[in-house]
């Protein structure tokens, strides 16, 4: 037989105003498994946990039902009191009978009566409760970094400095991202490259990280505090430790036509390149799509011009495993497709825009190679058909974003700030032409935003126009661009040199792929999901891993490198400590009775579920059975309620505890309120009979 | 000896006769394509045309049953006995083989220990079987364990459909002789034994096809192992068709149900073709695959069951060979254990 | 169980018939920890009122809530069941009500199939800053099963065994 | 109907031959009536006695999940198109390997139940001619299904009040007497150990009384929604003619219209409880 206690708080008065807590007390000590029931005054003042510890010692108790406040408010208080008294703290419950009782009912007799039903409810499920200790967790002190554009570097920089080894990752052959791209920067227009470039330095040098540029991840195992990363480093075809970056390859590569990626196709690049001159690393890649050799099978001649012998045909992709407690993702953006063809075969694009088919028609990170003084026309912003100056430059905001019929719901939240920034960089360049803006709403909420705008409009003069455009042609040499200013009702048409379009930020494309391969939730548009929109935004709902920039959604650059910041302390939160304790309340497997089906692994929400071998000892499949990794559980117990044979259990909330308290309903004989008869008015014959 | 003979077409009154002496009325009803035994059934109903799907024995011996109650108070628990619900009931046209399955299980529930649920059930039921002329079914084989379409084994009074239009009565026990007076306001003529004597002739013949039984204990006691049992049972899905509407399975588990502070132990209907039905605490269980089981089944009726008390545990009614959803044969089975005895296999 | 009286159990009115006017509605709430829960919780810190008539079970999510459990209530005699967790996108583990919801969808129209009296199977979703809707939805549903009486149909079925 | 039986014993004899399979399951005569009955040829000279006609009614894929076949390295299974719609439940859920399982697939007009009726499956089939197989025995045979066939059944039952559809129920369930063949017949009733079975704690009573057999039979149509493929074969065993196949039926509608699933379609696809959309219904939560 069970040895509970249970412990009525009359919290001041607060409970005992309306529920007779002396009446629950003697009740509880009738019920079957209790050793002792009492009632005082503050259960959770020291005199009451003392109470309690006492009680526990003296009747040896198995298990304590403290009938007080929410659990919300002091069930730490009180598992904390009973462990010091050497009892598993698990193995004390708390009966809410202040905020779901004495607070919201009127001093009657069924107040008391439902207060000693939920603590016969709760000593039944204590009766079920078992020992448990917390779960540790050893922590890998290392971090991976997914992304090397300013958030990724923010981030390895931060944790760097913190004193732990990072691992960053790029796909590209350098670090740098589309900030690299960017001529200025709103709302100061200091140069993008001067404030990144040190930062990209720092990064390559920085004795704690560990570079892998043109590189991948490929799989990621393991939980918090141990995950095990796979990442394969691409075949760049150049020995990175040999080669000096002195550049005689790229000036010997017979393949010259090729689309600079980095310059957004307004310039080319050669088949062996550095993507641009303040690349880190410094080092060359062959693009083996365009490569002489590699399609032709002859040339060679960057092999046979480098000095350092550093070009390497035969290099093959590599993989390289490396362990990590904690992740950070900064997968970053892309631009909304406005080719008929884009990078996001899902949404339809904006072809009546000729994007893509009109060279005069570009997009703003084209726009910012234009303005960059380290871009294709040295930063004089000339027209891409012909190199002309042009006289008059229309911009048009919100292509993608909010256009709901395009599939895309969300602001873009950066473009109205860089269009402004756009006319000013245009307007301080070409002195007499005129910039156009066709916006929906003018969105500048951010510290000195507002009056960045203002300036764009009122000293330099770009004209602003409420509406949208229906339609860009050619006429000789000018595009004309019909749209309406809504302001006016005026059907607008203007003839313009150029045409910029704010699409769309986007998620990378495909990116997807890696978010599942990390186990972590994103949204229709495949922006990774935070934990908490408001409480948590750096953490994924997976334990360890954090995000940081746009690959969460729209963010400028200071709000970059804030949650940058924000998820390297997290990271070094979690490497404070040599191991993690979770609490025990997680998900266990019968493995006698589990068939594989393997909707626990589905529904798991943590990926925590995985399928496990049975062998004999020869190594012979027995059977195979799902197992959880206790270290990722969190127990939200969505596989327990999902399995059909309820080989899934949830420690803490097991069916055996949740059957006992139904089961605490209802008593026999059809006597479905199985109440204590009431004290009678001074004591009547009940209590005599209890004494 | 004469016998009384009444119409046919009072036979639905003869019932409500029956029954109005304070008895339920148990009868034969078509629902679907089947019949079934029903209790208070309309007697309107009354359906001859072939052998009920159910046995009679859900009215001797109930799929769930009460058997006591207890309460806990304080550290005790208190204990009450249930009495059984046993009321007088007329089971009205019963078959042969059913009424026959009654002396074939009564030593089981008489044996180390008297079920007073069961035997006071018996001592309330009344048994007015309505006499095969010809085996009804293609899965009938009672000829085959020493019964017949007419057998009057464990029936208190026999009915037989000499022609389309009479029935002829004959009381076979006591309680089947009291009731004279009642049979009596039906009676409308007599016939003479040998208008009954075609019953045995015609009920042979038609069960002609089928074998003697007689050899199959010898040959089960020597062929625990036999590769009969995985070849036959690999089909079977050990959905114990077969136990629950048998009409001699007997077989049952105890459970106890709880609420808060209590409960009730209840007697219900199991089989011996389902794993849980010997599954060990442990963890290990004797009879661990559907062909043990089926086996097992084979094994009570024809060779322990006779082995203990005499009688084979089966009445041949040809339930479980015509509703087994595999057409899993037991009489399949148990004539290859007979020719092959007979060829001294 | 040396401590305190125990000379008689709690059921002192056992095998008593329970005399009709006598019948209050029994509600069981299956609510989630993190929302529905200090959403109840804050119903009393705000000192609202509600009728006392009905019994919270706490389970961490609503992902938890598996329909037997439903069911094992109206068996010890809940005369209504109410399931309440996070709104969709608030789950503290991110997609338990999501999965809980097609749960409900299946199990609600079974119950409806098989003829169940569904003005006494309520869902909702209570934030934890929905106090209000709490007790709301505790007062409506204590309302309507009290309209409706005891759920009979069920306790026939409890009556036996 | 010959032609088929030629083309399976033909395959199964080659499959017993080459080593490709341990065994075929198929059918054979029974001997009960017109009956057929489930066959395990294991030698080439067995697979002579497989055939097909219009009374090879049961769904073998129940065997896949039994011994001796689940234990085999490889077998072959005969199977008509509703069949394989059970094999395509039991692949998403990993219950078989598709490696470990030769598909003798036969076209089929329709089956004839013990009574000569026709079952519903058969009127509303569209897979009369199986896609998803290793070989296919019969020429193909067009289908023509009836699209309110399952309807049709249910047209009954949404006429009633939720009174009457109770009181229907409860006479209906009174008669279970918990033998399980519903459950045994079943092909996706995958558990070792049935929730029925399981007993710390007993949610579903085992015995025999209203209580016990009303969550029984509510637990088992629920754990198969969205998972049933409407075979029939629980109906077809059950030993006291419950209308099984009326709940089983009104699951699958509310899975099909409230999630556009219908099982036994494409393994590749998730069961909807394994699964939920952001924007499922939401209207009847509070």
């Amino acid at each position: 037989m069970s040895k509970i206690g249970v412990f009525v708080c009359h919290c001041g008065e607060n409970i005992s105003r309306t529920v007779d807590c002396a009446r629950v007390a003697k009740a509880s000590g009738q019920i079957r498994g209790v050793a002792v029931a009492k009632d005082y005054k503050y259960m959770c003042s020291d005199p009451g946990q003392a109470l309690i510890k006492n009680a526990i010692k003296e009747h040896n108790l198995d298990g304590v039902v403290v009938s007080a406040c929410s659990p919300h408010m002091h069930e730490k208080t009180f598992r904390k009191a009973v462990a010091e008294a050497g009892l598993n703290p698990f193995l004390c419950e708390m009966a809410n009978i202040r905020e779901h009782c004495s607070w919201v009912h009127e001093k009657e007799e069924p107040t008391t009566r439902k207060a000693i039903e939920l603590v016969r409810l709760m000593v039944e499920k204590v009766k079920r409760n078992m020992s448990l200790e917390p779960i540790r967790v050893n922590v890998t002190k290392r971090a991976l970094v997914i992304g090397g554009g300013v958030a990724g570097i923010q981030a390895a920089l931060d944790i760097a400095d913190g004193g732990h080894e990072v691992i960053l990752v790029e796909k590209d052959p350098s670090v740098g991202g589309h900030m690299a791209q960017l001529s200025e920067t709103f709302p100061t227009l200091d140069c993008s490259q001067c404030i990144l470039t040190p930062k990209m330095v720092d990064v390559g040098s920085h004795p704690n990280i560990k570079l892998y540029t043109y590189s991948e991840v490929e799989k990621i195992e393991g939980f918090v505090g141990n995950f095990k990363a796979t990442i394969r480093k691409k075949a760049r075809s150049v020995d990175i430790d040999k080669c000096t970056g002195c550049g005689e390859c790229q000036l010997k590569c017979p393949s010259k036509k090729i689309p600079s990626e980095f310059d957004r196709g307004l310039k080319n690049r050669t088949a062996i390149y550095i993507p641009f001159p303040q690349a880190v690393p410094a080092r060359p890649v062959i693009d083996r799509e365009h490569c002489i050799y590699f399609t032709k099978g002859k040339c060679k001649a960057c092999q046979k011009v480098c000095p350092a012998d550093a070009v390497d045909f035969e290099q093959v992709d590599e993989f390289v495993e490396e362990e990590v407690g904690g992740i950070v993702v900064a997968t970053g953006f892309d631009l909304y497709t406005t080719e008929k063809q884009g990078p996001y075969p899902d949404y339809s694009g904006y072809g009546e825009y000729g994007y893509g088919e009109d060279p005069d028609i570009i997009d703003g990170l084209q726009f910012e190679r234009l303005a960059s003084a380290s871009g294709p026309t040295g930063g004089a912003i000339q027209r891409p058909s012909d190199g002309k100056e042009p006289k008059s430059v229309v911009f048009l905001k919100c292509i993608g974003s909010r256009h709901p019929s395009k599939g895309i719901e969300f602001c873009s939240k950066i473009c109205c700030m860089y269009t402004a920034k756009h006319t000013m960089l245009y307007k301080h360049k070409v002195h007499h032409g005129t910039a156009y803006v066709f916006y929906m709403d003018i969105r500048a909420p951010g510290k000195s935003y507002d009056e960045f705008v203002r300036r764009a409009i009122e000293e330099d003069g770009a004209v602003y126009l409420r509406g949208r455009v229906s339609r860009i042609y050619r006429s000789g040499d000018h595009l004309i661009v019909k749209g309406a200013d809504t302001l006016s009702g005026a059907a607008v048409e203007i003839e313009a040199d150029m045409v910029v379009l704010a699409t769309a930020v986007m998620p990378q494309p495909g990116i997807e792929g890696l978010f599942q391969k990390l186990g972590i939730s994103y949204d229709q548009y495949k922006f990774a999901s935070e934990a908490h929109p408001k409480l948590r935004p750096v953490e994924c709902a997976t334990a360890g891993i954090f995000l940081a920039g746009a690959c969460q959604g729209p963010k400028d650059i200071p709000e970059s490198v804030a949650q940058a910041s924000g998820a390297a302390s997290k990271a070094l939160i979690l490497f404070s400590r040599d191991e993690m304790l979770r609490e025990p309340v997680v998900a266990k497997v019968n493995e006698n009775t589990c068939v594989a089906c393997w909707y626990c692994v589905e529904v798991c929400p943590f990926k925590a579920i995985t399928k496990k071998d049975i062998t004999d000892r020869k190594g012979n499949l027995i059977k195979r059975v799902a197992e959880v990794n206790p270290s990722v559980c969190t127990g939200c117990g969505t596989c327990a309620a999902t399995c059909f044979s309820n080989s899934v259990d949830l420690e803490g909330f097991t069916d055996e505890q949740i059957y006992s308290e139904i089961n605490s309903l209802m008593a026999v004989g059809q006597d479905l309120f199985p109440e204590l008869e009431p004290e009678k008015e001074e004591g009547g014959p009940s209590d005599e009979k209890a004494a | 000896m004469p016998h009384m003979t009444l119409d046919r077409t009072d036979l639905p009154s003869l019932a409500q006769a029956l029954a109005g002496q304070g008895r339920r009325l148990v009868l034969p009803v078509r629902e679907g394509q089947e019949l079934f035994y029903r209790e208070g059934a309309d007697p309107a109903q009354l359906d001859l045309s072939t052998i009920p799907k159910n046995s009679i024995k859900e009215f001797l011996f109930p799929k769930c049953e009460k058997i006591l109650e207890y309460e806990y108070s304080g550290n005790d628990v208190v204990i009450e006995d249930v009495a059984p619900d046993a009321k007088p009931t007329v089971i009205f046209c019963a078959r042969p083989c059913d009424a026959a399955s009654l002396p074939v299980v009564e030593p089981l529930w008489n044996w180390d220990y008297k079920d007073k649920f069961f035997n006071e059930r018996r001592e309330q039921t009344l048994l007015v079987t309505y006499a095969c002329r010809t085996a009804p079914d293609e899965a009938c084989f009672c000829a085959s364990v020493g019964l017949s379409p007419s057998a009057d084994q464990g029936s208190d009074v026999m009915l037989y459909a000499v022609d389309d239009a009479t029935v002829a009565v004959r009381p076979v026990s006591p309680k089947g002789k009291e009731l004279e007076e009642v049979f009596s306001k039906f009676k409308k003529g007599e016939v003479s034994d040998e208008a009954l004597e075609a019953f045995a002739k015609e009920g042979d013949e038609s069960l002609a096809h089928r074998k003697p039984l007689d050899k199959v204990k010898g040959w089960l006691e020597a062929h625990f192992e036999d590769p009969l049992w995985e070849e036959k049972a690999f089909r079977c899905i050990g959905c114990g068709t077969c136990t629950f509407l048998c009409p001699t399975c007997h077989c049952f588990d105890i459970q106890d149900e709880s609420v808060f502070d209590g409960g009730c132990r209840l007697k219900n209907w199991d089989g011996c073709q389902f794993p849980l039905f010997t599954l060990h605490t442990s963890g290990h269980n004797p009879r661990d695959t559907q062909p043990k089981r089926y086996r097992q089944r084979i094994y009570h009726k024809y060779a322990i069951y006779p082995e203990k008390f005499g009688k084979i545990l089966c009445t041949g009614c040809g339930r479980c060979v015509a509703h087994c959803p595999v057409n899993l044969s037991l009489y399949d089975v148990v004539a290859t254990a007979q020719e092959r005895a007979e060829k001294g296999e | 169980m040396s401590e305190s009286p125990q000379s008689e159990t709690q059921t002192d009115g056992a095998g008593q018939p329970e005399a009709a006017t006598s019948w209050e509605p029994r509600i069981v709430a299956f609510i989630c920890n993190w929302c529905t829960y200090t959403g109840a919780d804050l119903a009393g810190t705000s000192r609202m009122k509600y009728p006392p008539n009905v019994r919270v079970i706490k389970i961490p999510c609503t992902g938890r809530f598996d329909p037997l459990f439903m069911i094992k209530a109206f068996e010890r005699g809940a005369d209504g069941v109410l399931v309440s967790g996070c709104h969709p996108g608030d789950c503290h583990y991110t997609a338990g009500n999501y999965n809980a919801r097609r749960k409900y969808t299946v199990f609600k129209s079974l119950l409806e199939t098989l003829g169940m009296d569904m003005d006494r199977v309520w869902f909702s979703w209570i934030s934890a800053s929905e106090g209000g809707k709490w007790v709301d939805t505790i007062q409506k549903f204590t309302e309507v099963i009290r309209e409706k009486g005891p759920f009979v149909e069920y306790r026939e079925m409890i009556d036996v065994g | 109907m010959s032609d088929r039986t030629d083309k399976i014993r033909e395959v199964a004899r080659k499959w017993l031959a080459d080593g490709t399979v341990e065994a075929v399951v198929g059918w054979e005569q029974g001997t009960y009536g017109e009956k057929c009955s489930p066959a395990l040829a294991r030698t080439p000279e067995d697979a002579d006695r497989l055939l097909f006609n219009e009374r090879c009614t049961n769904n073998l894929m129940t065997y896949l999940k039994r011994d001796p076949v689940r234990s085999m390295a490889k077998v072959g299974i005969v199977a008509k198109g509703c069949d394989i719609k059970s094999l395509i439940g039991l692949l998403q859920e990993s219950q078989v390997e598709r490696e470990k399982v030769m598909v003798l697939a036969v076209t089929c007009e329709g089956v004839k139940k013990d009574d000569g009726t026709v079952p519903v499956k058969c009127q509303a089939c569209d897979v009369n001619t199986p896609t998803f197989f290793d070989e296919i025995a019969g020429d193909k045979v067009a289908s023509n299904p009836d699209p309110e066939a399952r309807a049709k059944e249910l047209e009954k039952l949404d006429a009633m009040t939720q009174q009457e559809r109770n009181r229907f129920w409860r006479e209906e369930l009174d008669k279970c007497i918990r033998c399980y063949a519903c459950r045994q017949a079943c092909p996706l009733c995958i558990c070792d150990r049935c929730i029925a079975e399981k007993n710390q704690p007993q949610w579903v009573e085992t015995s025999p009384h209203p209580r016990g057999n009303f969550s029984w039979n509510l637990i088992r149509a629920y754990h198969l929604a969205g998972r049933c493929v409407e075979c029939e074969a629980c109906e077809t065993a059950c030993p006291v003619n419950i209308p099984l196949m009326l709940l089983n039926r009104s699951m699958a509608r509310t899975v099909k219209d409230a999630f556009d699933y219908e099982a036994g379609r494409d393994p590749e696809v998730q069961p909807p409880l394994r699964t939920f959309n952001l924007d499922d219904d939401n209207s009847f939560i509070l």
